[in-house]
């Protein structure tokens, strides 16, 4: 059940440069339990549409089954949303971006949604650079059907059940890096100050943009033998912070170790990155893996951009479609009329 | 040996080995008797692989413009030794057998009532041609040759069919036609030429095949053109036989009518999904985001699709399936055709679900289906499942022309624009304003601050709020049947017809027959052949479900009916005893799963023993006395 | 004011949020009931979340053992204001309505025909308890206490239930003791105690409960122990409401009975697979490989598993896979009851198919069904699908104990092992040796020579060599047919009951009523109902798909026939009409979807607007005159 | 169709440690295209089988569907085996190895059946380690179906449609040695000396064993614009050939750039690696995922065993079964008897 909450605005609360507060990103209350994660995720998204000054409207959510698939209703309330099948919207995102390609999408999911029964489909959006942000609130498990290990989970992580896990838990960002996604990030849900940049720089750019946020489920997974849980995912954090800049500000190129290096984006935008550990650019898919991997080996898990690049070229592009959206096309242009039809007929008599 | 007499009415049938290049020269015969202006009907029986193994084209040649299939070989044309055993025992007595000669027949293949007839097609084309290509190739132009003296195909049209095939390889069109010459001059030399079975331009034809102009294409390309037609703007597959084709024809038909003319760019896409889940789901987002969008897939597809077809049913998002049957279940026979996702299709997905289809029984009927699909989608918000099959998909059909009226306008059913927003009050995606359970729909992107929604596949209230509630969903599902009634209304209506030769049913004739799609045509001339005989049976040919409440009218105003289908299990008769209320017992089923299409003869003898059993009950009416 | 009377008679609900703790209070309830001897029918209405949202547990007391849902609320125990003016509407006239009275009640929300009766939880909570999160707890142990005092149950058995839970923890005991008391203190000293509804300990205990041994368990754990005892080693599954507590009672029993005494190795394998379709697959790999393999899901499962099930049909592989419905079509109502997926669940997949359905209608047969699910499967070579519900599956139900008859073999069906393949001449996979439609089948690695075959979705010869010949094919579905008529001798046949109260059908008897599974217990009820008020109703309680020839036989014996369900489209009337022949104007449906479940008073209901709409022709013959 | 070959056998072919010869290895006789490349696969999967002495009785062959799924029927006439839905044999393998521990799977699949509508099961087999050969035969398109590129198909590959693939390629070898992969191997069909001690290498292993192998389509993929023809698969061969060492030979253990290294296999049988362009050890992901990339960045394709686990468990020992097969279990170890249910029944009062 969802309560609509009051529409009482403050008159004096900020505005974005179209002039909308950050309550016109709202949306309903949510139902997720106190503290859960995902909910941190919601406002985060919530507050990156509102500094990015994105029309409401022009953005469209869509997402899976499960408790972080609902998010969508919790923010953005004046637009559209699709709460589609567990594992499948992947699918369901690729045909929207095709259909209006002048959208903005937020695909939401889960790491059961994505990371089990959604594991094909979400390889094959990398692969088509569908222009959208995917984020995964990953929570190593199943929050919705109440506590099962997801396969993100790590091994040896205990669930409620109290089983260890015997499975390798599958790394999201690393997949997305090595299956060619052209935006690949992680964050951590209550890492606002890092997120929130995340997101913008995600929605700013040109193709498929992936976050891996992980998202402790407080009532399944947040106990001592889980290494998924706020206290130990705060142990390991290895902080990556990304700061957002928007269009139109001076770009600084240096980048060196334990420095900032700026990655110009798509349409202009540029991010600022601080690199950690370093050892790798931002735009090199072995040296992401590497970096990746290497923290995980030091069983931390490495936050930031971990991979960028800023030639993407989004799935419209590569299908050469018009620039004018295919939902917006009529008649006129979609009817070839009788005589094509009379020319046809011809050819086959 | 009997003699087979056939002017314009027999059977040829060409047993190949597939991946031989025999496609090509086999429907260069067909189309040749076809420009002659005589009724065929082409037919490529082909196995599952690639290369290697059997393969067969059934041409029948009709005088009254039958297009199903016949039943029985008058002329078997066979170069392929594999098959030869069965393909020599599928000759009708007084019948033909032509073979390749430069190896003897084996004398136990031997029959005493057909005529066997040798041409060393192997040697011949080993003498005359360089390359071991083209001796492969050509021969199949060297019989095609041979069966232009047989039975008097008009030579020219095949010198002009191969002309506009070669355009521009003048040295393929020469070689070609002297493959031509070499059959035809050895036929003429050694036989008797033309054989009783024969065609004969003019004469015997059938006055609506010939005063009317035909076209020969196959259901699929028709399909393609209907969502082009149709406004189809995003095709998502996932490639499957034999539905295949229909994705390939809509892509080459859009790279030639959808190109942007400023830019060169798409005004289209297709995208060949990882799987079939996949492309409904992208389907369904396309849909949902108020582009048209199908998919073309078979058997196997439909049953991944089943859960993702419960979502577009319940969140009520327009979908285009077009499924193209093959023989089932699994894998089934994936080159054989059958029409036996009937139940599959119209409760698909669990959960209680009513999906609407088409069953097309024509080129010309996929096409209009096609665009009308789109449209009913649209104005149902709800899939719409095209029923076809491989008979009617892959194989080449006269088909009256294609048609299109240019002040057709697409009717994109009750979608609120910013403006439409504005004027409605209140407005909640699920309330029934007209009382036709059809709601208004907005699309993502449309009005600053109304029409924003959620759609989901849970239940919810009639303003899309999520809700558990008992009421809210019982008042969603009732609404959905009231849809569904509403859509007996839009979809195609049944065509009826009185038992033939009789303008008005007489009193005591209580015979019916019912059929939809492949099984319509060979239905058509089994009642033919019964009503010959002195029965009388009236016809309806259903269209679409929901059936349409002449379907039931039929039913009641008929006591014996005969359900004609291409299954096992004899599924539209249980659809129409479901949802039309009817005893089952009133239907009878005419079957046929062999993979094969329904004969005419195997519908009239399954009929005719019936009404023998029936006995007392049912005594011939001739034709003379009604 | 309406005073209600009901000694055990009567309908307790709570209302509570979840995620508070409230479940094991109010199961401690039930419990208690359960165990002083009093007929209880606890169940469980909850939301699709996890935490915050309105939750109910209903609980009905019946002296004569009926475990349906009655309908309507006596005592509303309301400790969540979210719901609460719903809650307040649904209390029955006379009934009460106890609230935690920390806030006053909103006056706009007063009725003048109930009882309210507040008690002050939380404060007094506030005032006992140190901690929020006991005080958050023990809020549901005190009003237990009060409905101790209101409608007394035993104190003891309470105390005793507390002990038995947490053994070891004593202070956990006291407190909750003490919890106990403050509501039975409170309500003592506030209300008249008890209430005219209330409990009373053997005196009007309906015989077949009094006499009879009674366990309290959930048809998931019963079939979940079915799987253990049936001899299940493999169970693959993916999550999903309402049957993922099967497979966590397999696992649990397993682990306790099945791991291997030498070397505390496991004799089975529980594997949490990708989706439904790994899922599927995996038991189809599993069982083709000789062992006993399960799957358990819900509806969405079904859907994705609907090709999977073609295969296993066509290739014959034996699956068990366990259907927990809920609420479709798609996401449906992911935590309500249906009975919905009964057609998507009989002809699963495209093509031709037909799968065998068992419905069990109480824990004790969700076990004995289990067991025998694995030998049909087994026995018949195809998959077999027990249709539970989430009511049955979720909800603990007093049920006779489960029975095991040692003596009991695993009938593993006509598996050949190397022996009998020695014995075997010219074996071939698909032979059909006995006419029974059922063939010898051989497990990988039994025989260093003989026996080895292709498995195949595709079509083939008895020898199991791959085959496009329609011959073949239709020998082997028409082969599946018999198997399937072969399946009607195999599994559970229905139940008849004659009409209540009379021992002969009466001659002009004609009333029938058909059911299956959670529809039961309140259509017995019903039809009791009925009877007193004169409407002699016969009934058959639908066990299992295909048919049982009985079932043709009732329904010959009748004129009129509810078939009583919970879904939307009459799914179980139709499978009805479909496979018996059956006008379908002779059953009537009864139905019920809102997801709740059905219950006896909506079934009377409906039976009796249909016999008096019926007019004359249905007059009640009242009892004393039978 | 299938024929069933001649049963005649020539006394004095050569046989093997039990007394098998080749022939006892043969299936029916292939019904794919003359040339093809799987049927050398099928080849080398009989040889390698008769090499290793394997009882061909205790061998289960599964497939999916596609021409290479057809295979299973052309090899080991004398194996059961199950051809069974597109994309989904990795499920029915799981389940088959689950009953019964002690045979030798071999799966065979494309890569239309693998990479596409495959590739969520094909990951989590991996994830789950099933001891199993899993070979694919990657012909870079969909044959059976008559030739639209498959997810493997480089970009830029022409089909014989004409269209030039948009997509990058997916590379199946890349994605299971991230993925966790206990063996990986590459090869290409008409290399047989590579192929076959591949395949009894990987039959020796004790998991999940994975050989992708390039097999072209003579059909629909073999010519100039497609980069996966047998012309230009030769040309980009980058070969890295593997000698299989039965048990009992002799252990090499030298390992340094342009050498052997010899690696000891679970069952105690030996590889013997030749590294072609070295940089890395063949158990080391990071490495082996670099050296696989490196080569593709120079349009080679690395072949050979690419990486090796040799303390790989597989899905029955993480599961802790029993060594006695599920599938042979009787009433007595399965059926806790009426005394049990009464236990249980008493809890339940
Ligand atoms: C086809 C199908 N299978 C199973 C389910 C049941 N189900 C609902 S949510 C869920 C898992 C959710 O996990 P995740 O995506 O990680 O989300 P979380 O709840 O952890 O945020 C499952 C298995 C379903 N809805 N549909
Ligand atoms: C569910 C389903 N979808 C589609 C098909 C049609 N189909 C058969 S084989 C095949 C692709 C085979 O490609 P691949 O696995 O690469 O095998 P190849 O033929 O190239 O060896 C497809 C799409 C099918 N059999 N089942
Ligand atoms: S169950 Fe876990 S994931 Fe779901 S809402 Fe609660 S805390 Fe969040
Ligand atoms: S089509 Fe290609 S893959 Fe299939 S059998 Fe022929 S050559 Fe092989
Ligand atoms: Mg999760
Ligand atoms: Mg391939």
């Amino acid at each position: 059940m969802s309560f609509i909450k009051p529409k009482f605005r403050h008159p004096r609360l900020p505005t974005n440069a179209l002039g909308f507060t950050v309550a016109d990103y709202d949306g309903a209350i949510s139902t997720l339990c106190a503290g859960c994660g995902h909910d941190s995720i919601s406002a985060a998204i919530r507050n990156a549409c509102f500094k990015s000054a994105l029309e409401p409207h022009r953005i469209a959510k869509v997402s899976g089954i499960g408790c972080s698939s609902k998010m969508p209703t919790y923010f953005l309330g004046r637009s559209h949303g699709f709460n589609s099948v567990h594992g499948r919207m992947p699918s369901v995102a690729t045909g929207a971006s095709l259909a209006n390609r002048n959208l903005t999408y937020i695909g939401v999911s889960g790491d059961g949604d994505t990371a089990s029964i959604g594991m094909g489909q979400f390889i094959h959006l990398i692969r088509r650079n569908v222009n959208m942000t995917y984020i995964v609130a990953n929570n190593g498990c199943y929050g919705l059907t109440k506590g099962q290990d997801s396969a993100t989970a790590d091994l040896g992580s205990v669930s409620k059940g109290g089983a260890a896990n015997p499975f390798d838990g599958i790394d999201l960002a690393s997949l997305a890096v090595l299956q060619g996604a052209s935006f690949v990030a992680r964050s951590f849900s209550g890492d606002k100050d890092q997120l929130e940049p995340l997101i913008r720089a995600a929605m700013a750019h040109d193709g498929f943009a992936f976050i891996d946020v992980v998202s402790p489920c407080v009532t399944f997974n947040n106990h001592a033998g889980s290494t998924r849980s706020y206290g130990s995912t705060r142990d390991h954090l290895d902080a990556m912070p990304v700061d957002f800049v928007p269009v139109r500000e001076e770009i600084r190129a240096e980048y060196a170790e334990g420095t900032s290096h700026a990655v110009t984006l798509h349409d202009g935008s540029v991010i600022h990155l601080l690199k950690a550990d370093a050892g790798y650019a931002a735009d090199d898919r072995t040296g992401a893996l590497t970096a990746i991997r290497s923290a995980q080996q030091d069983r931390r898990i490495l936050t930031g951009l971990l991979f960028l690049d800023p030639n993407s070229r989004d799935l419209n592009d590569t299908l050469e479609l018009a620039s004018r959206p295919l939902n917006e096309l009529g008649k006129d242009e979609l009817c070839p009329g009788s005589k094509m039809l009379d020319s046809i007929n011809e050819g086959l008599r | 040996m009997k003699t087979l007499l056939g002017i314009n009415d027999f059977v040829v049938k060409f047993a190949n080995v597939n991946g031989t290049g025999s496609a090509s020269a086999n429907s260069l015969f067909a189309k040749a008797i076809f420009r002659m202006g005589i009724p065929v009907s082409p037919r490529n029986i082909f196995p599952s692989n690639i290369q290697g193994l059997p393969t067969w084209y059934e041409v029948r040649v009709s005088s009254q413009g039958y297009l199903g299939r016949r039943g029985g070989v008058d002329i078997m044309v066979c170069v392929n030794p594999q098959s030869m055993a069965d393909d020599i025992a599928s000759v009708e007595p007084g019948g033909y057998f032509i073979y390749d000669s430069t190896k003897p027949l084996a004398p136990q293949l031997q029959r005493d009532d057909i005529h066997f007839m040798g041409i060393p097609f192997t040697e011949m084309c080993m003498r005359e041609f360089p390359t071991p290509r083209l001796q492969q190739l050509l021969k199949n132009v060297v019989y095609v040759g041979a069966m232009a003296a047989l039975i008097e195909i008009d030579f020219s049209v095949l010198k002009g069919l191969l002309n506009t095939q070669f355009k521009g390889k003048e040295k393929l069109i020469s070689s070609n036609v002297h493959a031509l010459e070499m059959g035809f001059r050895y036929a003429r030399e050694h036989f008797d030429c033309p054989l009783p079975v024969r065609l004969q331009q003019g004469d015997n034809i059938a006055p609506h095949i010939r005063e009317f102009d035909h076209i020969l294409m196959s259901g699929n390309t028709a399909t393609a053109l209907g969502a082009i037609y149709g406004g189809a703007t995003v095709a998502a597959w996932y490639p499957i036989t034999p539905s295949t084709s229909v994705v390939d024809a809509f892509s080459k038909y859009a790279e030639r009518m959808r190109i942007d003319p400023g830019t060169g760019k798409k005004n289209f896409a297709v995208v060949q999904a990882e799987d079939e889940l996949a492309a409904m789901g992208m389907v369904i987002g396309a849909s949902w985001n108020g582009a048209r969008a199908f998919t073309a897939t078979s058997g196997p597809g439909l049953s991944l699709m089943s859960e993702f077809l419960g979502l577009a049913y319940f969140a009520e998002v327009p979908v285009v399936l077009v499924d193209v049957q093959r023989s089932g279940p699994s894998t089934g026979m994936p080159t054989r055709s059958q029409q036996s996702d009937v139940l599959a299709a119209a409760y698909a997905s669990h959960g209680d679900t009513k999906q609407v289809l088409l069953f097309p029984a024509t080129p010309r009927e996929c096409f209009d289906m096609t665009v009308d699909a789109f449209d009913l989608a649209d104005r149902l918000q709800t899939p719409v499942i095209m029923m076809s099959d491989l008979d009617l998909g892959m194989n080449d059909w006269m088909s009256p022309p294609l048609e299109w009226d240019d002040s057709r306008q697409l009717d994109r059913g009750k979608v609120l624009d910013a403006d439409g927003l504005e004027q409605m009050e209140n407005w909640g995606r699920y309330k029934d304003v007209d009382g036709d359970g059809i709601c208004y729909r907005t699309l993502p992107g449309t009005h600053p601050s109304k029409g924003a929604y959620f759609t989901r596949g849970s239940s919810k209230s009639e303003m899309a709020v999520y809700s558990e509630r008992g009421e809210d969903y019982v008042q969603n599902v009732d609404r959905l049947l009231r849809k569904f009634e509403t859509a007996k209304q839009y979809v195609p209506k049944p065509k009826v017809k009185n038992a033939p030769g009789l303008t008005k049913p007489a009193s005591d004739l209580k015979l019916g027959a019912m059929f939809f799609g492949t099984s319509a045509s060979p239905s058509y001339e089994a009642v033919e052949m019964l009503a010959s005989e002195g029965y009388p049976i009236d016809t309806l040919r259903i269209r679409a479900f929901p059936f349409h409440r002449s379907l039931d009218d039929f039913i009641h105003a008929h006591d014996l009916i005969f359900v004609i289908e291409q299954n096992r299990d004899g599924q539209m008769r249980r659809l129409i005893s479901n949802e039309c209320e009817i005893p089952p017992g009133k239907l009878t089923a005419v079957l046929n799963y062999s993979g094969t299409p329904i004969t005419a003869r195997h519908i009239a003898a399954e009929i005719r023993e019936t009404l023998n059993a029936a006995g007392g009950n049912v005594i011939p009416l001739h034709p003379e006395t009604a």
